[in-house]
């Protein structure tokens, strides 16, 4: 076990990966100079030169389309495209080619690519570098959707995109670079589409991931206080999504609130909660509710930007209002 | 149309031979589109066959080739299947892509294509990716990507070119110049000194030639191809043409000018070069012999697709992706 | 009264508008020659000249920008993509510029510029030309997202549209082009964001939009004949989604079902089902379920296609279901 | 440097004293956010002051420029108010787009400035289609595009030059080539004989100056601009320039090599252009007095931004849209 940051985490996935795999290599802008937007490169060109540490001009479309043309033509590219923001620059690229390829020509070729794109608000950088865009790739038949909440997830989570044969849109959240916590260097790839139970409780099930665990487990803490136990999930695949913890936990609680920082309406925790009103509505003591960020673009002031923000207090209040409701 | 000394006959014979399927395969594909015996968009490749016979006959079974909307013909150059070919756009079971794909996936991974592409320039984006896949994994191949003068103002298009030159990577572009983006003449939306030009200004040393001129492609698409293998990086071909048809099957072109489609005949890549293989001594017997071949096989194909069953619905859900297989949804 | 054909009505509706104001103009690939891939154009450049009608090169993303810089600038422009899949090469601009200008520029300037973006199956055209997007633009703040069933609507929505302040993303659907309907050529513009009771019922709410509102229309008199009365409800504009109808009608009902073609999967039917479960969880009389398409790309084979689509017995087998369980 | 016989040295005065601003604006917007004192990216124009004093004084108040992330020399440029644009990236109240857009947004809709912009390239296909509705609404004036050297890789960038040109439109195209992509040398990741070769690919005139010369820049910009405001269509200016500081303000830049940075002060477009102004007579006095000045009004702006209050929390759903106001999420 070592401590280490998200980031380092990351870094060190793809550094196993590259050393396993040859075909392993990882492509986007500034990968070389300083490692990337949060150092999560850093060291790797150095170590694996820099035809597999590849600096690319500022390309987006011809970074994912190169990718996918070489990831059908046997190798295993790792996109970086910074933010999710400028994923929608490659929206096409990765709808259109990556995610539909193996079905549209029939299966005969495997799409291993895994796309980075960081997602998130941090230190008012505003509209344009703020989204949360996981909701758009889960709808998109053919991509799995990855959202680490932890460096050891950003760990075992990468490893197993990496390996992943299909398409993995791989999000990180930029708040989290920085925070660290215990990870298993040896630790084995990730099985993806299993959520984890973050902390066990009896009365709410509250799924979340990403950069909201945390205010998710403070939560949780603060209700406790209170007398609510809250069973805190942090989904880490969003597509697959673990039906089955999430019915599990929710059979079990009857109550059920998924919060996450992407704005709420057409959310992927609509997506959540349509299937447990759908197939647990008799096992629901009250109405499925979710939390997420109101349908503004992202503002750049501080006061402004922690009002798009789900705070702990709101989780609280959510999870109160919850338990009165029947 | 002059040949480089003992270049033999019997290869542009060959490839001779290659365009009659094109034309045969194609000429079916508009009919029974337009007849709907089959659904989906066609894009007929009738009149620019030459470019696909030239470029692909300087190319080995390992290179990679990706094409676009208009790819029957590039599929068969390189070697496709017709039958497989046919089923595929008759949507039917044991089509290249299962039936899933359609005309405008038609693909062999085993023979190095890539697939026809539904958006324009993708494909080309997709080729310089396929060549950082050679170097990376230093193989011995290289990679033509085709696409239409229309998408040379598509910006991947243009990133592509960029990106081929920064990473000096083999690929071979060929521009399939047949002036229509569709329904809209090309020049009318394309600014500058022309396609040339353009691939210049990124680095890339490009040729320019008479793309119904069956012999000039061969000729400069086997030097381009030998020099993008040799290792200097990759190269620009840009071939006018005739697009003989509408855009796709099922436009009537009544947009163009009856002068302009007068001209096709005699620009004819097949007739020209049945000409020439006429003035080498060939006989016409053996040249109707080919076209009466190219002909039955088609037919015998497209007979076979009529015939067949589609998939089976079990197909649906297969392929999608392994982890997270829709099997709740 | 007139009769026309969906197509038409769009016509006609751009036809008044470019008339009433000549900041109206519309670009887009071969508007001209043929009057775009289903007529909807036809004889406009003729009538307009190519200033106001005109024809791109294949640049969606300076299609899509160079929209927006002219809507800031003082016109309005009506872009044509062609295909919601095709929108996806425009989706940086669309998302990052259209939708967020307003907000972050401080409300500086409008983006009063309308994106069509055609929708849903038609004829096997596969994967790459039959998506339909609509939840994507429904989860980005700053979008209006309107989906017109029948050709009055195409005509009074697309009014509606070209004159809203706002960018609309204006979702046509390829099936419905040819059909035809009774339209008033001197109709107002639509209302943007009020559903319409296509057919009334006591039963159950059925809630649709676009290409299938046809077919529910069809399951409804089929569940009639079964004894189930359905109540049709057409959205037509997505965002924002008439809630006080949805929920009024299912307040009277208590049942909700969904149907749309799009993916059922993240789909935007499931905001609605979660909207219904949290505020009108207590009214409801049994789950409130959607139908959509497998998460597959769509495949070409007509079976393969056919297996994809919702049908009305679909529709009519689930609000069985929904009539029995409880 | 030399200008036009008569060209009154007073204007050149009075771009030097906008270039002082610019470079009083940015240095405190740097060092503020390294001490946390605001939030956001922010991206200094240190040292690349005279392109757009230079280009802008070539501009009408009508005419419109549209600008990148590197953008708060360009609006000083063109005129914004230095305390509004202060206000807006510390995120306070009265800030030019009410501090809900920051640095990369700064924009100014009453004075043409169309704004700043986080995404590379973008503003340059805002910029074609500004100048579409100038030709649309037959108006009088002309729009610049800035951009950055990196941007010329960007797919958008190079259809908006194809679309330029295609429509004739009035456009100045402006490239400030200080050689970096972010901490990318551009030229690593650029193919190609260079950035006029490319706008000449697509049909678009070009001239390449030294961009620190602000006489240059001014002539330059003057002609250029004359000629698109002739109705003679687009036109491209290619200046070279030195980026003093990192990437952005937390970029410490330490990969950077020291030998080049030795060559920003003797490149210095401020010191440049005051020498030159001392040798046309003006008294060295008055040039301090102009730098003081500027300072001052630079350090009042930042005192009246510290102090100043956060917009209200009512501002938060405001301005997103007015069908469908999210009042119900
Ligand atoms: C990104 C994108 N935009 C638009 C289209 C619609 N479209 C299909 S083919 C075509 C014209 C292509 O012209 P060109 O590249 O010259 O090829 P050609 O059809 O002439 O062979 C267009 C506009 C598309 N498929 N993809
Ligand atoms: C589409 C997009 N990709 C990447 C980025 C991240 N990024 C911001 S500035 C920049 C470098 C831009 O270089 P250049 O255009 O030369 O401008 P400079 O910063 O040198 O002024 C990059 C890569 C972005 N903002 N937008
Ligand atoms: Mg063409
Ligand atoms: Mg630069």
């Amino acid at each position: 076990m070592a401590v280490m940051t998200y980031a380092e985490a990351a870094r060190l996935a793809l550094r196993q990966e590259m050393q396993r795999d040859r075909r392993v290599w990882a492509l986007g802008e500034d990968l070389g100079p300083e490692g990337g937007v949060a150092g999560q490169y850093l060291g790797l060109q150095s170590e694996f030169g820099r035809s597999r540490i590849v600096d690319t001009p500022i390309s987006e479309s011809t970074i994912m389309g190169s990718a996918i043309g070489a990831a059908i033509c046997g190798t295993r590219p790792v996109v970086e495209l910074r933010y999710a923001d400028f994923g929608l620059c490659a929206a096409d690229e990765i709808v259109n080619q990556a995610a539909k390829a193996r079905y549209m020509l029939g299966g005969q070729v495997r799409v291993p690519v895994v796309v980075r794109q960081p997602i998130g608000f941090r230190d008012g950088m505003a509209a344009q570098h703020s989204q949360s865009t996981e909701a758009w790739w889960v709808h998109v038949p053919g991509l799995v959707v990855v959202a680490p909440a932890t460096p050891a997830d950003n760990h075992a989570l990468l490893k197993a995109a990496i390996r992943s044969d299909d398409p993995v849109i791989y999000m990180e959240h930029k708040e989290l670079w920085t925070r660290t916590g215990e990870v298993d260097p040896g630790a084995e790839p990730a099985v993806l589409g299993r959520a984890a139970v973050r902390r066990p409780g009896s009365d709410l099930t509250l799924v979340t991931w990403s950069g909201m665990l945390g205010d998710c487990l403070t939560a949780a803490e603060v209700a406790q206080t209170q007398g609510i136990s809250i069973e805190v999930l942090d989904l880490r695949t969003l597509w697959p999504w673990d039906r089955d913890a999430v019915f599990a936990s929710v059979t079990r609680t009857g109550r059920l609130l998924v919060a996450h920082q992407a704005v709420k309406a057409g959310g992927f925790g609509a997506e959540i909660a349509a299937e447990v009103a759908e197939h647990l509505f008799h096992a629901l003591r009250c109405p499925p509710r979710r939390l997420g960020a109101p349908r503004t673009p992202v503002p750049h002031s501080r006061p402004l930007e922690a009002l798009c923000r789900v705070t702990p207090a709101q989780v609280v209040a959510a999870a109160r209002a919850m338990m009165t409701d029947h | 149309m002059s040949l480089p000394a003992g270049f033999p006959v019997e290869r542009i014979h060959a490839m001779y031979r290659r365009m009659l399927l094109m034309r045969a395969f194609d000429e079916h594909a508009g009919w029974a589109r337009r007849e709907d015996r089959l659904r989906g968009s066609v894009h007929e490749y009738t009149g620019q066959e030459a470019i696909a016979a030239g470029v692909c006959a300087a190319l080995g079974e390992r290179d990679y080739i990706s094409s676009y909307h208009r790819g029957h013909g590039h599929c068969i150059a390189k070697g496709a299947d017709p039958v497989a070919m046919m089923l595929e756009i008759y949507g039917k079971a044991g089509g290249v892509c299962g039936g899933k794909g359609g005309s405008m996936h038609v693909a062999d991974f085993s023979l190095g294509i890539l697939g026809a592409n539904g958006v324009v320039a993708d494909g080309v984006t997709i080729a310089v990716g396929a060549a950082q896949a050679v170097r990376l994994l230093d193989e011995d191949r290289i990679v033509v990507a085709f696409f239409g003068d229309g998408a040379l103002n598509r910006g991947p298009m243009l990133e592509a070119l960029n990106w081929a030159k920064v990473y000096d990577l083999p690929v071979l572009f060929v521009c399939e110049d047949n002036g229509w983006s569709d329904r809209t003449p090309t020049r009318s939306v394309t600014g500058g000194p022309g396609i040339v030009a353009r691939a210049e200004a990124f680095g890339i040393p490009a040729d320019s030639i008479d793309g119904n001129d069956l012999l000039a492609v061969a000729c400069s698409a086997g030097l381009l191809a030998a020099e993008v293998r040799a290792g200097q990086g990759p190269r620009f071909l840009h071939a006018t043409t005739c697009r003989w048809r509408g855009h796709l099957a099922l436009d009537r072109g009544l947009y163009r000018d009856p002068a302009e489609l007068a001209t096709h005949a005699e620009q004819d890549p097949i007739g020209r070069t049945r000409a020439w293989l006429l003035a080498q001594g060939i006989a016409p017997a053996v040249l109707d012999g080919d076209a009466a071949e190219a002909a039955e096989r088609i037919a015998a194909a497209a007979a076979l697709a009529e015939a067949a069953p589609c998939p089976d619905a079990s197909e649906l859900c297969t392929d999608v992706q392994d982890t997270g297989a829709p099997s709740w949804q």
